[in-house]
């Protein structure tokens, strides 16, 4: 499927979802890159769980603040009427439930709205988990970004997670390359496909049952061109910094 | 008077044992206690238990701390960062013993342990392996797990200002978990920027107050 | 655009109906929301159920919240001070509920409320008649009770500064139980002497931020 | 007994029990006065239930701020390095421990440290109990400030208290009008006595057995005159500014 999304083009579909004056959790990863697409006519005030409310972009490089960072660790800006605070404030906005949206990533999400994102099998490494399972338990709406299936084409929607669990029956939305699915009561939604795609194309690719809106759209987004990746990986600038 | 100012840093990490559990402030290195740490390291302690959100980067602070084999075991969020390669050698060689646990559970447990509140019931990881063996329990309809405090014997932490009794400010988003672990432990000691004089700091902005902070050390900025 | 300030204080306190539970800031007068109380009881309300520490005094406020029989139920730490004549009344006669509630444990119980939690364990009253019908369990040799989430309908509160987007600060001891109550709640008013321009407030220094906030009205100083 | 203490000389002795350094809560009345007999080559923070530490005494009459209030919601000052906090911080501080020592009145205490100061019988009025229970059962130290008996004469000192406790096995010592009596796990010891005073004479006006300490002192204070009492009633004042 060749007009598939790419991630900058789902960011920006994900901002068109955000109301204004909500407050809204962005992942690590690819969720960041909604910040960059919210509307010009809104006004979202971004959390970031390391202290941050009303952060704002990247600054440009001679402008970099070490002291002023996002969860990635990588340095941000601050929006006028933004404020710091400490980490058990932080999750308290979490965890209470004064998160309007959080944005994440996903290996596999559940039609029961379970949702694993955490660990994969048979890794060597050590797990990590960070704040998302506060954020998948707390947020008032959880909206994943991630692609259709895996790279190996694999479905990721499915009728019962098979991975480790990250949070129980708390996704609303899943915002993928080909398509926008909710998830309800009665279990995967199709909201929106892009052209060329039909619900026999989705259900080909999906492990759970699908189900079209009444009302669904073609989901469409301006073109947007991936940016250059230059960053330097963020535990490297830490330690160069350290 | 009461005087909280260490002379150095060798002072400020005196008569931490063998065995201890440390808290460690800090969000990656974005606040990080790099200097108490480095102090620590040449203390050569062994078998330390440290409570902090990463694992690490690169070859100072805790990783130092974790490369001369001083650290038992480590409570974290997120030990898996780029440049953790200290942690993650040791990890695979199954020579550190790892309690993976939410962050916000871990600032909330922390928190607890410094307020007086043994356990308390949260929704986070309800449903996860992070949940066995915790009491499950229903409040409204709706299940939550039990997590108990995390006492410190001591903690590390880093701020931008501080004074003799104690007082301390921290810099932008270098707050993070510091003012947590600040409050959790019986000795907390405290890296500062700068030490300011008593009555200097805004008292409507002190962010962690001096009766928690029993040491605190300049180390310039 | 987000503008959560509200023109009048009738308007502040709009849409708050019978039967809710209201969280009042302040710590007797000091920081007090009387303001917002006074045009609450301007819409009369019926059946209401008030979390706070004191009980009112004098005429205004809590004290003719009361008088006007708005208020079913006073949940509370120290209802009896000089001056609170109105709740003395009331509670002779009957017409009033009281739940006593240590100070430290209204003010768990509200943070709780905001912070997710919906119980926690506490020493606090072990022993005593305010633990009757608490459950009580033992952590590492000692009795604790357990202690539920306080969760409100609405905040009352009372700041020095607030903005546009619900940020407040206070004013030394006034800050109070203002800022715990701000949590707790669905909806929280404040008012606050000064509406400031967004960016005004230090962002080092804002002590509660306006996630927590819904509603800001001027009240003059 | 002629020579007895009056509360300012109590405050007076108690204050010399409070080393360097200390964190110290003052219950609200009698104890206050203690504020005032801090030996001048010591520093001690004190701490107010309302939310501020380093709280420095009464200002003169020009300079009141009513913003500026303790827990018996008269006007005080704060010191170079007090700062203020919320309730949850402030009984945090509290509950978890960090306070040194407290200093309470009290109705009774039992020879198991039991301690009764809340509530009377018999009294149509609504109880009120404050921030009593948390200190009581947070504080490292809990010192009483009180007479030897009841205004009736009754003995105060129980082997068990018979009014609704306020806190267990929580009291470390008790500072009265004649003596000095310490909570241990063998019962009330009494470590100082007034010059005039005996055992004999102690043990008469109490309940429970009582020990003389090895190591016994004669109980002195320099004479301190009661001040004149002025002050508007905390209500009153609260109710005029409201």
């Amino acid at each position: 499927m060749k007009n598939r999304l790419n991630r900058c083009e789902i960011a920006w579909r994900v901002a068109r979802d955000i109301p204004n004056g909500s407050y809204v959790n962005l992942g690590v990863g690819m969720p960041l890159a909604v910040a960059d697409y919210v509307p010009e006519d809104r006004e979202v005030i971004f959390h970031s769980e390391n202290g941050v409310l009303g952060m704002g972009p990247k600054p440009p490089d001679d402008q970099i603040d070490w002291d002023l960072t996002n969860a990635g660790k990588m340095p941000v800006t601050l929006l006028p009427g933004g404020c710091f605070f400490h980490h058990a404030d932080s999750f308290s906005m979490i965890r209470g439930g004064h998160i309007d949206i959080c944005v994440l990533g996903a290996y596999e999400v559940g039609e029961n709205g379970d949702l694993a994102n955490w660990i994969l099998p048979d890794k060597k490494q050590a797990p990590a988990v960070g704040g998302a399972m506060d954020l998948a338990a707390g947020a008032k709406k959880v909206f994943l970004m991630m692609d259709f299936c895996s790279k190996d084409g694999e479905p990721k929607l499915l009728p019962r997670c098979k991975l480790p669990l990250t949070g129980v029956g708390c996704v609303t939305s899943v915002y993928t390359d080909v398509a926008i699915v909710d998830v309800t009561s009665g279990g995967f939604v199709v909201r929106e496909m892009i052209e060329g795609v039909d619900l026999d194309y989705l259900q080909a690719r999906c492990g759970a049952k699908l189900r079209l809106a009444d009302n669904w759209q073609v989901l469409k987004t301006p073109k947007i061109d991936l940016p250059e990746v230059k960053q330097v990986p963020p535990g490297v600038a830490a330690a160069k910094r350290a | 008077m009461i005087n909280k100012i260490a002379p150095t840093l060798a002072d400020a990490v005196a008569g931490i044992p063998d065995g201890a559990t440390i808290l460690v402030g800090g969000f990656g290195a974005s606040g990080s206690p790099h200097d108490l740490l480095d102090a620590l390291a040449e203390r050569n302690p062994k078998d330390l238990v440290i409570v902090t959100n990463n694992a690490g980067v690169g070859e100072r602070g805790l990783a130092r701390l974790m490369k001369l084999g001083c650290v038992r075991k480590l409570m974290c969020s997120f030990p898996r960062v780029a440049g953790s390669t200290v942690f993650e050698e040791l990890y695979e060689a199954g020579k550190l013993e790892l309690e993976l646990i939410p962050q916000g559970t871990i600032a909330e447990r922390v928190r607890a342990a410094g307020a007086g509140i043994p356990a308390f019931y949260t929704r986070t990881a309800v449903g996860t392996p992070l949940a066995e063996k915790r009491e499950h329990r229903e409040f409204n309809g709706k299940t939550y797990i039990m997590e108990e405090a995390i006492h410190g014997d001591f903690a590390l932490v880093r701020a931008k200002y501080g004074d003799r009794w104690g007082n301390l400010t921290y810099s932008k988003s270098t707050r993070n978990f510091n003012p947590v672990m600040a409050m959790g432990a019986k000795c907390t000691i405290a890296q500062v920027a700068k030490v300011v004089d008593l009555g200097a700091l805004d008292p409507e902005a002190v962010v962690t107050p001096g009766i928690y902070v029993d040491r605190v050390v300049q180390v310039g900025v």
